[in-house]
């Protein structure tokens, strides 16, 4: 489905091409705005800020204890904030619980702690299946959860955006904030992935 | 609107396929669709609840087999020749026919570090006590309105049960269509598996969804 | 199966638009694609059941933009290649790769007018009594089967009233799957418009649904 | 949506046209038979024979009768009877009800009476709006029905076929069958139409 065809790509190249030059000339749109919004979603803002948010909860109980009770406060402290992570709710995964998270109505993510989702996350299959089927979604993704553990899925209907903490790994003792953030996929943080170790 | 987007336990679409290797774009112009659609919203015609149900609002088959940053695309033409920005022709041949009509809420480079970063809260102040407290049984409506809402199908008319009272929010089915902000109390309900798809569901299931106060009833 | 097929209440797919000129048929393939899919119907390999389910296991975008005989050629393909009769590479490709399995059953045209003067009744005799009387309340349950169903989501988890007790049919859901006729009994229940959309409705709305035994519950 | 482009008509043409080659040389189909069918939905079987129905309901009150009870057998006596229509139901109009017949599910219509579907029968915009906003869809027919009068909207779920007998129009009282028949269109017997004079 995600697939575009040479002539669609040069289709749509020269539509959105066509649109940016209008935008500009008219003067509702800055380029440089634009090349500053991109760079911010391809460099700035991604996965790694919610690597750095689960390393410190599982480090530091006092920051897990206020990023459950309020994790738009708790990143904050971080540095961390912004558009489409204004309202942002910490679900933490336990041996009797593994939480999910999906947008069943369009595409809502947090992006402050993500950046942008993964294509998979703003198409039907998953937006259908995970409500419905999680365990066969994440089976999907080679994740087995134990059958008597429940599955949450966390469907963002609303403006809350929803950051998995995962289990942190066995064998992890000790180790430094940065290791422990390598530990940390952008999947573990949707709920399609587990922490593991490098 | 019971639309295309509201996908929730739909069937037919085949595996998920996640792709480790994936990049954010897949071609050039679709950073672009993104960086428009940001800067754009800046100009202040729209919502984004209204964008959203313009993206909602596409023919159902091609919201269902476009790449999504072309859906954005074809929105973002739909809203900016609704409120008079860029006219269809405009958009087709690239020629300018009439000024813009916002170039003073043009949203400048240097400004948007701040502007991602402050985002745009939807929490509000509402005098209005909330109806509801954690742990009460609630009903979804069953309610199909034809404009945008965010209570999904596969809830309506089930029972759940109120997870967390959240706070004031403002309200998409009115925000979308022009009706101002509205706010009301938000609320995250949770409702099982068996309830939702029936009686052969894993009961392992538990599924959250956060609703406005007007979608919920005393069940 | 919640598929693109169960469109009753969904929204967005524009004006009914019916042409007064139409003809039955708009493209010379189209009516062979009909009297083929009869005709191959014939060899016995599928129920009208299945060939229904291989529609609308297509792909939903696909389904709900291809003209209908599309859909038709589409799902006879599925069928023709899952029960042996046709390669997809044979179909491609117009060369015969191996003997059909079935010529001896081929509908001679000779026989057409009698086949299609007598049809395929659904009707079965069955020795339980019915569970519901005309009059009776009865909630359609809410149930999400993958696979195919003649139960609409629209009414799912409402509550009606039997019309009518007709008589036991052949089962769609699981003679679309190889499970046998296992005939049941098939009730007309009306609903309301109200209770179905919700309490804006037309009051003077009411719809009807045929429902077999199992998708009904007392309410 | 049902505009083909000639593109895809020649595509279309010429994989309908190799399937057919197959089968006729597996000896699964015989296109004599295809011809056959074909001519029998063209010439033979159409809304001609349900407005004959419809006709003699009108100046039959015992037809009208058995129709009701048993339209199956009551068109059975006319010669009528086939695929699509092997259990019939009549449902009459009155002032106080309007009926209107859709399959919501796939494109089920009672053949051995009306023939094949109109393509608008079969398409989502009928099969989505008619159960939830008939009179809307009337509308886009012109068909604008009293406020007072319910809209019964049968759902072809089953194998149940429906049948609408509108009502007789005014000032055909003593009219011949023929002159009867000839103000029963097609949509009048789906109930996207009245039955008028000509």
């Amino acid at each position: 489905m995600h697939d575009l065809s040479d002539d669609d790509t040069e289709t749509m190249t020269a539509r959105v091409r066509a649109l940016e030059t209008v935008l500009v000339e008219k003067g509702l749109v800055e380029p440089a705005a634009i090349d500053e919004i991109i760079a911010t979603y391809s460099e700035r803002v991604g996965p790694k800020l919610g690597a750095g948010v689960v390393a410190r909860a599982w480090s530091e109980p006092d920051f897990a204890s206020r990023l459950a009770a309020d994790a738009t406060a708790a990143v904050a402290e971080m540095g961390i904030s912004g558009r489409q992570g204004e309202h942002l709710n910490a679900v933490f995964n336990t041996g009797m619980r593994h939480n999910l998270v999906v947008c069943t109505l369009c595409s809502c993510y947090p992006w402050s702690v993500l950046g942008l989702p993964p294509t998979w996350y703003k198409s039907p299959p998953y937006r259908a299946r995970a409500v419905r089927d999680p365990r066969g979604v994440l089976a999907e993704f080679g994740l087995s959860v134990a059958p008597e553990t429940e599955i949450r899925v966390w469907d963002s209907t609303a403006e809350l955006r929803y950051l998995v903490i995962p289990e942190r790994p066995e064998g992890t003792e000790g180790w430094s904030a940065e290791a422990l953030a390598a530990c940390v996929s952008r999947d573990a943080m949707i709920g399609t992935g587990l922490a593991v170790r490098p | 609107m019971n639309g295309p987007q509201d996908l929730g336990g739909q069937m037919g679409f085949g595996p998920v396929a996640p792709d480790p290797d994936e990049t954010l774009f897949h071609a050039p112009w679709e950073p672009r669709v993104l960086g428009m659609t940001v800067a754009a919203a800046s100009l202040g015609h729209w919502t984004l609840d209204e964008s959203r149900h313009a993206r909602e609002s596409l023919p159902p088959a091609d919201y269902l087999r476009w790449p999504y940053y072309r859906i954005w695309f074809e929105a973002l033409l739909v809203l900016l020749a609704r409120h008079g920005e860029v006219s269809p022709s405009e958009a087709a041949s690239a020629q300018v026919e009439r000024p813009g009509r916002r170039p003073g809420r043009r949203l400048e480079a240097s400004r948007v570090a701040s502007v991602l970063a402050r985002g745009g809260p939807t929490e509000r102040s509402l005098d209005a006590p909330e109806r509801f407290a954690a742990g009460d049984r609630v009903r979804a409506v069953n309610m199909h309105p034809e404009g945008h809402t965010r209570l999904p199908r596969y809830v309506r008319g089930r029972i759940g049960r109120v997870e967390a009272v959240r706070a004031p929010h403002v309200l998409p089915d009115a925000n979308a269509h022009g009706g101002g902000e509205a706010p009301e109390w938000l609320y995250t309900v949770v409702f099982s598996g068996q309830e939702l798809w029936g009686a052969e569901t894993d009961p392992g299931l538990s599924v959250a969804v956060d609703a406005w106060e007007r979608y919920l009833e005393p069940a």
